[in-house]
């Protein structure tokens, strides 16, 4: 066990993969010599050389050829800068990425990881705080994870690697540095497809994942302090989402209160109510409270606090719950 | 920039041909093979037993010269209108046949045949064989990939992307155009203002090569030339095959809206079956019996595998649930539940 | 007013855009010469000549000079050939289309339309049975209209066009030539935003648009044969989506089942169930039920009728309103 | 491929200069107050007053040399990189400030100036030159457009639409790419195989020329040349300054830990101001005095616009609702009413 944050973690998963399997390498643009603009790969282009590539400015290329390489037996982990980067490769995403399997009915197979880092609150230029998750939970054929915390980030993303089919892994950029937790050493997976029950309660349950959990959390903090017992649910992989632990929850509690912080319509929050008013609408107490971002562009640094969802929105929304 | 030929138009030798006449009547019969097959593909959608099919009619040379150049291990990625090709390196008609009738086992073809399914959507597969190359490097074989597409694909920002990356990690991919004169209603020249194709490869420091695209001879050597160069680990190569789609885009295409039949006239007057067949012809290589005979197998065979191909049931109602993934996900397994309670 | 089909009243809408306004031009592949691969854009070309444009094949570069042109003054419509062509031009409509009026202040607009026929049902080859309008709904400063019959077509196309913000029009693939009705002559407009009661009833509220408002119909004779009293809802546009119908009808009957084609997960039924349980938790009498298309990808012609959502379907997904 | 240099490193004039002197002065004291900016923008990120900035010191004469070229009415479509561009074609200090401290009506040029906001991500704005050039040429005017975007920009799929519609259908568009070695940490010859960016517009049938970047009037010969191209509806022209950047690629990034001080040593041997500076002291129309002015009178316009950027009321928490539409949605009518509720 050591204490890293997350960046470190996933750095730590990366090299633990690098020095396992020689099949797995890594590509995408500033990962090698620099070591990643968030450092994630900081020192593996070093250990491992040319399994570590720096590629030239081109999302779709990358991951086509991560695409090809998985094809051909390797196990390609590429990077995405950020997830505003991400859409000239979304083509590749969903036309190939996430149909090869269906296509040739098993025959050929694409066991790619793709690392981009997600959400905002860092007061970045344009595009550099998309929350667009809710796209590739659409996209059929494909996984999608976001942890929350170092030692999940690492578990899960090892377990991304191994994984046989595709895996868009989400980092959420505003925990890279943020936390420190005890990181187990080695080799070992988190397995996707699986929430988490952060805290258990029975007052109400609070649904989220990602740089949102910590905000959940800080809103339960303030709930419980006044007698609020608050049921709070790590989602950790968003496709397929884990169904169970958040209709489980709700009907015991009643309440739910889905935060996210990417666009509201047609989003995951709007996914979670459908799904729980769909499996325990009669244990429901009240409608299923959705907290996210709203159906526009984030906004600059001067005014991006009103557009992420915060500790007292969700609380608000915990306590219309309650009223109910 | 000056295009490579060796057979000339009718059929006489003016360069030094790739293959011995062994080789050359095996390539023959590949072609009116293929040729077959094209006529049959056609002909089953008429008859609605096929979806959508694209002819290649005119570009058999272009394919099969090509393939050709492959040693049978190596990597084929190409489109919907490379039946040809697909065949030539090991994809089963069966496959062919059922990938046309809407299977999705018609994606499957044996492993060790190294084919990918065709490419539908245009422009974001050649990536993928500069991918296949790259892994087949990095394992340490000297495995090589060959990556088919048209004209139009050129003009999409993944072709771009293909190259660049190629030519900077000098992958072992060679990227074969077939110049067929038309994406769908769009003509050569609406589709690039560059002279040719092949000189598209300089922006990316990539030798590029413009062939006659119906002279089997001179695709296969420059194919192979190609091939050559990056199982030697020198890099990629871009051919132009200019060729020319004597049918209309698909069966479901009306040609007639944008193209005037004298020009197809004077492409079939460049037929590369009937120019390897005036070649043959004059060495003796060649007999009117031979190639119907040639044509006779190859319609037993294909009508074989229609047959086998139609009797194979379809997947069950439920069977798109279990493709997805190696193991279908709890989601899915809900949904199929979902799915075969509103069937009860 | 003249009896058209839902190809002909678009070649009609933009015949009299066309002509009614030198700033319109089309462009998009194969739409001018030959007049569009579903000869929507037929004759166009003989008659505005040069404002009817052929392009390359590049969609990603279709909708990028759309943008510019529009920014430029003019008033785009582009196509798009089938809408598994148009995630190359995912980046262009994500990261440019839907922002440029906020990233400058409302200093430049883009004015343009991006026509995508979607849908399947026609047993054609892998991607050209796409129904992700999910992720277009997704996205910010976008409207998405998807008309179900020829003279909303008409109407929403000459709405879509004189809109002062971009709008992504899906054209249901399935209903181009299969229905028919008067269509009214010259210029019209059908309000973007506004979804329209086609059916009125006091049971069960189906809620869907474009092609599978046909299904939805079909399921509506048959329960209605069974006595059920049931109120048809067409969404037409699906981003903004008019709430108020929605929700006004749910209050109502206190069933509601969401009819889409597109997969599952984080689609348009998902939202119409989150924001139907959020205002009229206290009236439904039964979960609002999802019919759609499954996570996975469209299947090939064999098999396709197994995946996209039929009258029965969604008749079954009723009747379990009403048992409830 | 040659590359044009009409000033030497050591600023002696080795072909014919594209302006007189007074106009030769005007440039160099553009040049002064683009750099004082540029350094002031670093001051502001490390005071926290701006959020990540990117330096353009070394590009000077690439970005006023091009913007040197065109009517004040032609468009500019350029980067974040660009902002010395971007003021010398009418875009005020307050918003280009504004856009750095983060607030949207940075990129809200006064109307009349044809500036777009700078583009963030790499690679999708060359094609909207592309769409504004075509505007104007379907409106009847002679307006151009400018497009400005590094080497890291041409290996994006969108560079090569945007090259292949230009000249397909010879848009009014100038393509100047700034090669300033670097793409963040990615080197000029790991981002293509090509020896030259120039060599790129061959592959669209397009010429293109090969410019010393950091000889302002070796790029404001090739642009005028280029525009006027344009201009006459000959089509469009890709030009390559080849430059540096002297900085790192942003305040962000640490450029020690993929480039050595030595090439920058190297570089800042041919910096653009002293070159020209240096041409103009030996004909006499230099002296100390005037740029030190220069630069003191760039300061107090540039620090003035700071205070009123800073003093300007960021937008109200709703704001966001109020930019998406003409008329904000009733979705975003609702969503505003629970923001307003969630608040209260
Ligand atoms: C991304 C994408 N855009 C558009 C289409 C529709 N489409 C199918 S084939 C075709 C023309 C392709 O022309 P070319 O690359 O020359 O190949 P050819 O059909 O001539 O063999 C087009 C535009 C598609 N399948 N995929
Ligand atoms: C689509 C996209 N991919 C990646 C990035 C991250 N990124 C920002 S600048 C940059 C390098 C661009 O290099 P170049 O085009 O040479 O311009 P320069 O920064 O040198 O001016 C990268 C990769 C981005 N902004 N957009
Ligand atoms: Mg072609
Ligand atoms: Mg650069």
């Amino acid at each position: 066990m050591t204490e890293m944050n997350m960046a470190q973690a996933l750095n730590d998963a990366l090299d633990v993969a690098l020095s396992a399997d020689d099949r797995v390498v890594l590509l995408g643009e500033d990962i090698g010599v620099t070591g990643g603009v968030f450092r994630v790969t900081d020192g593996l282009h070093e250990r491992y050389g040319p399994r570590v590539i720096d590629t030239p400015v081109a999302e779709s290329g990358i991951v086509g050829a991560a695409f090809g390489m998985a094809i051909g037996g390797l196990r390609p982990v590429a990077e995405i800068q950020f997830l505003g980067f991400a859409y000239p490769a979304f083509d590749q995403i969903v036309s190939h990425v996430g149909r090869i399997r269906n296509r040739s009915n098993h025959r050929f197979t694409a066991p790619l990881v793709i690392r981009i880092p997600f959400g905002g609150g860092i007061g970045a230029a344009e595009h550099h705080s998309e929350s667009s998750e809710a796209i590739f939970v659409h996209t059929p054929g494909i996984k999608v994870v976001a942890p929350a915390t170092p030692a999940d980030a690492k578990g899960l993303l090892l377990a991304a690697i191994i994984d046989s089919d595709p895996v868009v892994f989400l980092e959420p950029i505003r925990v890279y540095r943020a936390i420190k937790e005890e990181v187990p050493e080695g080799h070992y997976t988190v397995p996707i497809g699986e929430a988490k029950v952060v805290r258990e309660g029975s007052d109400v349950t609070l649904v989220s994942y990602g740089a949102m959990l910590r905000d959940a959390g800080r809103a339960a903090d303030a709930l419980e302090a006044d007698g609020v017992s608050v049921e709070l649910i790590d989602l950790r992989t968003l496709s397929p989402m884990d169904h169970q632990t958040v209709v489980g929850s709700a009907r015991k509690t009643g309440r739910v209160v889905a935060v996210v912080e990417g666009h509201r319509t047609a989003s995951l929050a709007s996914e979670i109510a459908a799904v729980v008013q769909e499996q325990a609408l009669y244990s429901l107490l009240a409608p299923v409270e959705r907290v996210t971002g709203w159906d526009t562009v984030v906004p600059l640094r001067r005014t991006e606090h009103h557009y992420i969802p915060n500790p007292d929105r969700i609380a608000a929304a915990a306590r219309r719950t309650l009223a109910g | 920039m000056d295009m490579l030929r060796i057979l000339d138009v009718d059929g006489s030798l003016i360069g030094e041909s790739p293959v011995d006449l062994n080789e050359a009547r095996r390539l023959f019969a590949a072609m009116v093979t293929a040729r077959v097959y094209d006529r049959k593909g056609s002909a089953l959608q008429r008859q609605g037993r096929f979806a959508t099919y694209a002819q290649f009619e005119g570009q058999e040379a272009a394919q099969i010269g090509a393939v050709a150049a492959l040693r049978p291990d190596d990597w084929l990625v190409g489109t919907y209108r490379d039946a040809a090709a697909m065949w030539m390196q090991g994809y089963p008609w069966d496959a062919l046949l059922l990938g046309r009738m809407g299977d999705e086992r018609g994606g499957a073809p044996p492993v060790g045949v190294n084919v990918l399914p065709p490419s539908i959507t245009v422009g974001g597969h050649m990536i993928h064989a500069v991918g296949l190359a790259w892994a087949e490097r990095m394992k340490g074989t000297d495995r090589i990939a060959l990556t088919l597409f048209g004209d139009g694909a050129t003009s999409e920002g993944d072709f771009h992307e293909a190259m660049n990356f190629a030519a900077v990690y000098t992958t072992p991919t060679v990227f074969l155009c077939q110049n067929n004169g038309w994406a769908i209603s769009m003509s050569r020249a609406g589709q690039t203002a560059s002279e040719t194709i092949a000189q598209k490869a300089d922006a990316y420091g990539m030798p590029g090569v413009l062939v006659d695209g119906n002279d089997l001879f001179a695709v296969l050597t420059a194919t192979r030339k190609a091939v050559r160069r990056a199982r030697a680990g020198e890099g990629p190569t871009l051919v132009e095959a200019l060729t020319y789609r004597i049918g209309p885009h698909t069966t479901s295409d009306d040609a007639g809206r944008y193209r005037s039949d004298d020009d197809i006239a004077d492409w079939r007057k460049k037929d590369p079956i009937e120019r390897l067949r005036a070649h043959l012809r004059s060495a003796g290589a060649w007999d009117e019996a031979w190639e119907r005979e040639t044509e006779e197998a190859a319609s037993a065979e294909i009508e074989a595998a229609v047959s086998r191909a139609e009797a194979l049931e379809p997947f069950a109602a439920e069977g798109m649930f279990d493709r997805m993934y190696a193991k279908p996900t709890g989601a899915l397994e809900a949904q199929r539940r979902l799915q075969q309670g509103d069937a009860s």
